[in-house]
Parts: C-alpha cells; structure tokens; sequence
C-alpha cells in the first residue's frame, strides 16, 4: 500500500520512477486526486524549499523534485477538473531591453515554478512595449524583470513607465532582480519588490500574492 | 599557420611563477608583461545609468575621470605601469561609435599620464560578444558579427595594444549544463560548441590584430566557469562540480592560441594558470581585490602565477575615500608591489607557495589552480590534440585528481562531494570516442531551438 | 595605578611581528588576540541617510543586514574568529539609545553567527566623542560628558568586548597646527593638551571596562596624524610633516595604555607599531584593505606588526558582487590567511620583511612604521616618563631618523624635504624643557577663544 | 627702486619683512594704489593659485603668502576708497548640522580669501535656520556647506529646504562638499556647484560668480 508520505519522500529524493508506482497505487486505492496533490506532491516540494534555501539541497536537485513532481501531476490532473488545480498565480517574467543575462531568471522560473506557480517567460533583451504587450495577453499577477548591467538596469525604470502609459500598472505587481539592482533602486524606480536571487525569491512572490490590496499603490 | 601546443611551455614546477613567462609580450610603451614584474591591470564600468546619444557625452566624462584619477594614483604610488582594460558594456559594442570614442579618451588619458608623469601603460580593448543578440545566436556573419570586426579594427588602428573577448560560442547550451550540473552537456558546450566556434572567431581576430600592429590576448570563460562558480558560492550547484567545469574548460580558452593568440589572456579567465604551463604565454588574473565585482574561493591562489593582476570591474561610485576604481588601483599596487618585492629577492617561489597554500586545501575550486596540479594536468592535455576529446580529458583528469584528493584529506570537502564526482565520473566515461557519435547521442537531450549547427560547422 | 612603561616590553626585532605579542587579550568568545594569529576587524556605516526616530527602524535593518551578511561570509571563508567594530556616528551618541540598540543587534548577530557557523567574533564599541560640540570644548562634565559615560556603561553591561574611542582633547589646536604645518604648536596640542585630557578621559573609561567585564582598548590619534596624512597625500602638506606628527602622536596614545587600556589599540592609530613596542599590547592596523575609507602610503608596510586587520570604515552600498561591507571582510580575510600561512610555516618574519619592503623605501609615512624604527625610537621614548617631554623628544628623534634616511638615500624624498626637516629641526629645539614656559611662549601665538585651559587641567 | 614685480615676488615668497619696505617705496614714488593691488598683490597670488593647484606649493606656503599680501593691502587700503578694493564676491560657509568636521572647512576658507573673496565662517555644526538668518544678515553671493559624514550629508538637503522655505534660495549661489558628497548628490538636492576639495573651490567660486544668469535656477 502506497501512502501519500512515500509521494512526498520520491519528490524529494527526485525519485521519477517510482513516484508514477506510487501516484498510480494511490489513485488505484481511492486517494482523492487533490490530497494526492496537496499532501503527496506540493508537500514534497514543501520540504525542498527549505532544505534549497539553507543550502542543503542543490539547483539540479531541486530541478529533479521538481521534475518528479510534475511526473506525479501527470498522471492525476486528467482526474480533476481544471479550476480545481491549485495554482499559486501568474507571473511572466523577462530579461530587460539590451540584457542577454538569462540564467538567473531561468533559474528564478524554475523555483516558481515548482513552487505551484504558472510562469511565462519572455526571454532576454525584451524591449518595453513586449512587457506590456504580454501583460494584455497573459494577464498576470507578477511581472519579474532582471538585469545585470548597471546600463540595462535603467530599463527597468522605461519599462515601467511604458506599463503605466499603457495603464496596465495597477493590475499587476511588479518585481525586480539582478547583480546591480537593490532595494533601494527597486524602491526609486516604483516597483513592489525586489528579490536579491532565485532563493528568495518564492518568499517574495508568496509576498505579493499575499497582499493584493497593495497592488494600488 | 595554427601553433600546436604538443608539448608543456614550462616543464618545472621552479619556473613556474607569477611575473615570468617563457613568451612575454612587450606593449607599445615598453612594458614587458611575463618579464619579470607583475603590472595591475584595472578594469572600470558606468555607474547605473542610459547610454544614448543624449547620455553619451556624461559617459566620455565618466570615462575622463576614470582614467584620470586611476592613472594619477598610479603614478603616486610608483607603479611600474598599468595595463587598462576596457571592457565594452553592450551598448559601446552594438554603436562602434561609441565604443571607438571611449576607447580614444582612455588612449588619450594614458598619452597625458606618460606625459605628466612619465607613467607606462597600455590598452586591453574587450568588445561585447554581440553576437547571443540573436536568439539562438547566428555566430559567423550578420550584422553583429560585422559591427564587431569594425570596431576591433579600429580601436587597433586608435592604437589599443591588446584584443581580448568573453565569447559566448555554446554558453545557450551550457547554461542549462550548469543548472543541471550535467557534466556531459557540458562537454558537449565547451569541447564542440565553444571549441568550433573560437576556432573561427579567433582566426579572425588573430588576423585582424596582427593588421593592424596589435596583439591577440585572449579569451575568458567567463559565461561558462566562472557562473559556475558564482553558483557554487551561492550553494546553487556543488563546488565540486564547479571545479572540474574549470578545467573543462581549459582546451577551450587554448584555442586562441593556437590560433595565435599571445596573451595575457583574459584577467576572468582563470583557465589562465593552464594556459601559461601549455603555450608559455603571459597571463591576467584577479582574485581578492576583485571581490567588488565577485566573490571567490580562490583570493589569494588566483596570484601565484599572475603576470597581470586585476581587479575585474568596478562602477564609478563614490566611496568614503575616493572613486572605486582609484581605490581599486590602490590596492592592486600595494599587492603587486608585496609580489614584485618578493621577487626582488628572489623569493618569488616562496611567495608564490604562501599564496597557494593559503587558499588551496579550502576549496576544490582552489585546489585545481594549484601549480603542481596544473603542471599535472596540463602534461596530460598536450598529449591528446583532438579538441573534444581533451575537453573530455580534462573532465575526467579533474575528477580523478579531486577524488584523490579529497580521500587524501588535502582539500576541505562537503559530504555530498564525493556522490557528485562518482556521478560525474560515470557521466564522462560514457562520452563515446567519437564526436559525431557523441553529437547524435546528445540531440536526444539537446533543445534544438537553441542554437544552429551550422553556426559551428555542424 | 598607573603604568609606568619605562623599557620596552619587545626589545628585539625578531620577536616584533604580526599576529603575536607579549600581552595577548582573550575575547568572550574565545579569541586571543596577539597569540599568534591576525584576525580580520570589520568596520562599516550607513550610506548617506538621516538618522531619527522615524528612519532608526530603517536604520536598524541595515545594521542587521550587514552583520548577518558579513559573518556570514567570514564563516563561508573559515575566518578564525572575527573582530567587529562599532563606530558610532554622532547621532548615535547624541542619543544613546540609538547607539545602544545598534549595539545590541551586532551583539545578536554575532550570537546567530557562533550558533549557525560555530564562527568566533567579538565586539568593539567605538562612541563618538561628542565633547567638541561645544565650541570652546567641554572636556569634563556636562551632559556630553555624562551622555558617553552611559552609552559605554549600557554596552559593556550589554556584552560588548572592548571599549575605543577616537577623543579629541586639543584638537582644536592641532587642526591649525596641520594646515601651517607648524610642529610647536602641534607638539603643544599633542604633547600637553592631548595627553592631559587622554590621561583623564582613560582613567574614567578603565574603570567604566573593569567594573562591566569589559577592557579599555586603545584611543586613535585619526584627527591629527591621519588628518595630517590625508592632507599630504592631496599635497596640501609635505609628507615629511605628516611622518614626523605620526610618532609625535605616539606619547598622547600610550597615556591610554598608562592609565590601564590593554588593547588591541585602534585600527586606524598608526602609532600602533610604537604602542606594541612599548607596551607589549595587541594592535589594530589597516592598510590596503582600507582604501575605500582613505587612501594611504602604507598599504602594505602597515600590516607588517598588525595582531587585528581592519577596514577602517565602508558604506553599505552595493558594489557589483555584494554589498561592500561583505566586499571587505572578504578582503581582509585573504591578506589575513596569507599572514597566518606564512606563520603556520615558520616564516612570519619573512612575511614580515616583504610587507615593510616594499613600502618603506617609497614614501616617508611608510618608514617610521619599520620595525627597526620603531624599536630605535620607542626605546628612546621609554626614557622619558615626562608627556610634554616625551612628544618633543619623539618629533626631534623622527626628524633625525628621516634626515638620516634621506641622506643614506634609504628612502624617497620630495625636493623640498629637507629644507621642511631643517625648519621642523629649528622649531623643536626651540621648545623649552618647562611646560609651564613653553605655555606661556605658546600664549602669544594660540587663539584662546579656541580652547579652555582648565579642561586640560591648565 | 621698488617695481611691481618685486613685490609680486615677495607675495610668492611669503617674504613678509620685504613687502612692507616695497610697498613703502612704490607708494612713495608715487605708484597708484590700485596698480600695486592689482599689478603686485594680486598679482603675486595669481602665481600661487596655479602652483598650489598641481602640487608645486603646500596649504602653509599659500597661508604664507597670504599673510604676505594683506601685510601689503594694509599699506595701501587707507589711500584708496573703500568701494575700490577689489572684491570678487562674499560667501558664507559652515559645517551642517551634526557634523563637527572643520578643517576641510577652513582649507577652503583659506584659499578662497586668499583670491579675493569675502568670507564670514559660521563654524560647525551650523543649523538649518542658522544658515538662513546668517544668508539674511550678511547677504551673500555665495553660500558653502561642508560635511563629512553619510548621515550629516542629509543636513544640506534640509538646510536648501529651508533656505527655499525662507524666501532666500533665488539670491545666492548654493556650492557643496565634503568626503562623502559627490557631483550627483549636489544635483539631487539641488546644490549648484560641488567641489572635491579646496584646491578646485576657488575655480568653482569664480564660475559661480561669472554666470550670474544661473542664480534663479
Ligand atoms: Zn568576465
Ligand atoms: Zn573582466
Ligand atoms: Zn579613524
């Protein structure tokens, strides 16, 4: 008999074969698929988090819980209906105009991801009408950019000002990363975050979720 | 016309020491680097801010003052002569024109300095590799490729000294090598990949240096081993993993000398210390007093075999003393002066072991810039002439070497290291012989939308 | 109760070297300073920013940042221990619970360090002298006075390990003193002003540390001789003046160690050198990893005899790796493991030698920190117990050393160094043996709306 | 014979004995007054200035001549009227709020009297509102402020404001420095000149003082 703390242990341990034995052994059993998500799936990438943040768990460690979670997803989201999936938000996410720094924020999107939220990525060098131009298409909750040039950093602050021209800025929270970039900068330019790397930046974006009735400001 | 490394440049762990080299290079204002001395090399960048024609002329003042200030204090604090590199944001790259402008005011800041102070200098001119503009990148013709050659060639006709490069040949497939931590991707990024593609471009700049009564440095893996190791500081890969895609990454950097390449090669560059044993060209590094531009395991190491000494980058910021780059220059003087001091009296080979030991058995990272390991290694690599299959062999040498070491207790190790060097051990041994056997292997894993073969002869 | 320091507690050159001395102090934690190891000393401050109730939350933060930033990466670069200094700026003071409450967060963080990283730190509490507020100076009583005497009390009694203090105590004379490079007149502020208020201001601050398990450190005579270096090196002085108030600072130092300080004496008191000489106390220096808070020409020379290695001071501004308080304590902790590495073989005093090489030949400043000359003139010194007579005697002595030195051609020298020794020679020996005589020669020249007498006991 | 040349001489030289006897003679030959102002004193400093800016001459030589020239002026100010003297301009200057630093302070003092110019000192540690009723007092062209520390630096922001808020900003030129005050942060708050140290704060001055048009900035 599978139990949903053998799901959380195969997440962890990126085990990928064994955990569609024992996703499918649980659905056999009866398990609800929503319980296996929660308290078999998410709640193996809930012990991972942590154990990435103090240091204990590796990027391609963590890719592989990741990978071995979605392998889980697959075979139960055909079980439920699609509304039912948990997801924590939409965030679309771009390395500025005249940037092609991407691995930060390729790895800042896996972390989201297996955290539970939908990313869309926009890839490098992306100019500021293509910011606002995907947030009428995606509609997202969160707008990441980074930068790691002390030059395309001040995209961010034209970037910004093209979303505010466009009058999307109130719909979306905005964060920032990057080498030159810090609070401070975040803070002058308008936007609601900034993150220093990929491991903090799930915290930040569970932050901005949080507090919807900051959004206006 | 291409020079085959066959055999080591410098056989005996005694001549191998920062300062000298079997093949210094003298600049135009008489500065011998690998003859004896080591020379600071300072590096400097904007502080946050546009570059447009409407900014341009704040950015030439920014520029003035940098060389200015960081000349003069040169000059206060005796320098025998500094080696300036001017590392082009992309914007300096993408307009020639302002590329070309800067790099005349730093030309211009060194001829006063000569001048004014009887100073010695020289110019490094490192353009940004356009061409990872396009998406996959187009790596041998187009526009960006074009824009480049026009302005090495004219910044070497200005009268730059030196022609240096962070290529990016491979870097859009070994970024997800790094995240992955996968050992042979990487291989197939550094030894096929990079390897073709520096193959092209440094025949290029080669030729266009020598037109034009310059030298051809060097390039750096920057993209490629030293964001592994900023990952590894940041615990986002294993340390150990970051060390062996240093040495990977060897037969790469190699490939511009044996197009002709003279050196110092690149001051990221920390293949360096491999490059030096191989051709017996002179070679830049940094370590500590490049903390302001990134954090390292390898402080102190990184000078032992230093012909340059660098600080990598720095904004021109205030801080409480004075610009950043005038403090930058201050404290590559005051190390230099320690290394030339040493050397002085002949106790540069003592000095040299105080910086290697002082780093060495603290991180794996450290412990392959050990000269001993280095000369060790590099024997090996002359031997096999294939560029892939000593990418493959370098891999494979570094792991058994830390395995070694490791199980000798002469490096500090993390628990999980050893798990890590069996897997890639594993990894590597399953690289079949062939290249074009290994390629169709790796298109099962490759995301083919990445990048073109035929941009790498493919 | 007093000390008296009449011979040398190092009396030869190959027993003066970094890291060890007579008296070592062992930390709270566990660390002993001057017991054979040189530990980095971390110095920072808030970027430009007002400091009230409203912002001091902020405030906190970033003191809470950098702390937790810091000894984080000192314990990532296995640091042997850490020395943490707080220097206080005004407003933290003024307001004592602002100062007390940063105090206790850089406590707590260094507690978080020792539990996370079992990483050894302790805490240096550095007020600032708030008694120059008034113009004239109230030295001793009145609610400055009382305002410092609290804030010291509350973090002893809070858990910091040593007590330091810039003080002040004729500055307002020395300040003319400096810009007409007029050596009477700064032997007066140094010599009786100066030592007159440190005798009764360490009296107050030993017994303050001995009654709250806490020791009185040392004093730094930043406002007069590194006031006097800083102006030379922008030229505005020559640096032979700069030299020669150095070890005249030397006398006003020890009266710290006299009344019962037991160090390590403050980083940027370049008398340290003399201090440990004399005394047989630990020593705080910095040199080249100081340069982003004043460049110096004693880069290296500084670090030769140094039992703690500081930063002086950084902002907390992000450079383009980390925020650079981080920067510097992974500066310090190279030069520091290159210290202990060559003593861990045997070879400090090499190590020694290298480092006062390479400066001493190049700039005045530099050679009055050379060992040997430093035991030459300290064990003069210690021959006159008299203040006044001890400060006159170490300016005459360091004009001798320096004419030799130029003579010999042992050192570099300005054009116009002589002619400034033979004038600094004249004016010395025109000071009488009487205090009280010379007070009253200096009464026709000294502005007496600038100073109390009766706060320096006059 | 005394000439003028002689007496620009002994400015340079700080030969305070000579330069009484010279002047002496020129004034009884007969040499106009504001010719030995212009053509002797004047002149001797105009030599000086250069020789301290590249490094040629130390602070206590410039003081030296200093002294030497008023030693002359004293001769000659009682012949002359007092609207012929020539002076370039007033200026007040102080040390902020909170800051206790000095010297720097006085340097520039120095320098810029030496030129020419009229200076009151309002020592350290000056108040915002002290600036403003010293502005109402003594009606300068020129108002300076010195701070050392990252955290007085703000008090020049505070002292502009309330300089602004007392009716007083459009009436003079307001310049800036200080270890940690850089081009930018006088941009910021509004500050019209900022000098790195004393030796370029005479040439700042004399620009301040030539584009008049700028004062309402
Ligand atoms: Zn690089
Ligand atoms: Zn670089
Ligand atoms: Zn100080």
């Amino acid at each position: 008999m599978a139990t949903l703390q053998e799901v959380s242990q195969c997440v962890l341990e990126g085990d990928l074969d064994n955990v569609k034995v024992l996703v499918q052994a649980l659905i056999d059993e009866g398990t609800e698929p929503i319980v296996i998500i929660n308290e078999g799936l998410i709640a193996g990438m809930n012990i991972v988090a942590p154990l990435f943040k103090s240091g204990e768990m590796f990027v391609p460690e963590v890719m592989e819980s990741a990978d071995t979670m979605n392998e889980g997803m697959k075979l139960v989201k055909p079980l439920i209906m699609d509304g039912d999936i948990p997801s924590k938000g939409k965030m679309i996410i771009g390395t500025v105009n005249g940037d092609l720094h991407d691995i930060g924020k390729n790895l800042l999107i896996m972390m989201v991801e297996s955290r539970g939220y939908t990313v869309i990525d926009l890839g490098v060098d992306v100019k500021e009408e293509d910011f606002s131009a995907a947030i009428k298409k995606h509609n997202p909750d969160i707008v990441g950019m980074s930068s790691m040039l002390t030059t395309t950093m001040m995209k961010m602050e034209s970037t910004i000002a093209q979303i505010k021209k466009d009058g999307l800025r109130d719909k979306i929270k905005i964060i920032i990363g990057g080498a030159p970039v810090t609070q401070e900068f975040a803070n002058d330019i308008g936007a609601d975050g900034y993150s220093m790397d990929a491991s903090t930046a799930v915290e930040l974006c569970d932050r901005m979720m949080s507090s919807p009735e900051e959004l206006s400001a | 016309m291409v020079k085959k490394f066959d055999q080591l440049a410098i056989k005996n762990l005694d001549d191998f020491v920062y300062g000298t080299c079997p093949n210094p290079v003298t600049t135009k204002s008489g500065m011998v680097i690998g003859g004896g001395i080591v020379y600071p090399e300072i590096n400097f960048t904007l502080p946050g801010m546009d570059v447009d024609d409407e900014t341009l002329p704040k950015a030439v003042g920014i520029y003035t003052d940098i060389i200015d200030g960081v000349l003069k204090r040169a000059a206060e604090l005796y320098s025998p002569g500094v080696l300036v590199e001017f590392e082009l944001l992309p914007e300096f790259t993408h307009f020639p024109k302002y590329g070309i402008e800067v790099n005349r005011v730093l030309l211009n800041g060194m001829k006063e300095a000569a001048e004014k102070y009887g100073l010695k200098s020289a110019l490094r001119t490192t353009p940004n590799d356009l061409r990872e503009f396009d998406r996959p990148p187009i790596m041998r013709s187009g526009q960006y490729w074009e824009t480049m050659l026009e302005l090495y060639e004219q910044c070497a006709k200005d009268g730059s000294d030196f022609f240096s490069i962070e290529s990016t040949g491979g870097k859009e497939v070994h970024d997800d090598a790094l995240v992955k931590a996968d050992i042979r991707l990487a291989i197939f990024a550094l030894g096929i990949l990079g390897c073709n593609d520096m193959e092209f471009l440094w025949k290029h700049l080669v030729e266009l240096a020598e037109a034009n009564n310059c030298f051809a440095a060097g390039d750096s893996a920057c993209g490629y081993a030293n964001t592994a190791m900023v990952l590894a500081e940041k615990g986002f890969i294993p340390h150990v993993f970051a060390a062996v895609i240093r040495v990977t990454a060897v037969p790469r950097a190699l490939v511009a000398f044996e197009q002709g390449a003279v050196g110092p090669s690149k001051d990221c560059a920390y293949e360096g210390p491999y490059i030096k044993a191989i051709t017996g060209c002179p070679i830049s590094m940094e370590g500590k007093s490049a903390a302001g531009a990134h954090l390292s395991p390898v402080g102190n190491i990184s000078a032992a075999l230093a012909d340059t000494w660098s600080n990598e980058s720095i904004q021109q910021v205030r801080l409480l003393s004075d610009m950043a780059p005038i403090v930058a220059i201050e404290q590559l003087s005051y190390d230099v002066r320690l290394m030339n001091a040493a050397t002085k009296n002949g106790q540069q080979l003592m000095f040299r072991d105080l910086l290697v030991q002082s780093d060495s058995a603290l991180d794996v990272q450290a412990y392959v810039l050990r000269p001993d390991v280095v000369l060790r290694i590099s024997a090996e690599l002359v031997k096999e002439q294939n560029h892939f299959l000593k990418t493959r062999l370098a891999a494979k040498l570094t792991v058994a070497e830390l395995k070694k070491a490791i199980v000798e207790g002469k490096v500090k190790s993390d628990k999980r290291d050893m798990k890590w060097l069996d897997k890639m051990e594993k990894q590597i041994d399953s690289i079949p012989d062939d290249p074009d056997e290994f390629y169709s292997q790796m298109k099962s894993v490759l995301n083919m939308d990445k990048f073109i073969p035929s941009e790498y002869g493919l």
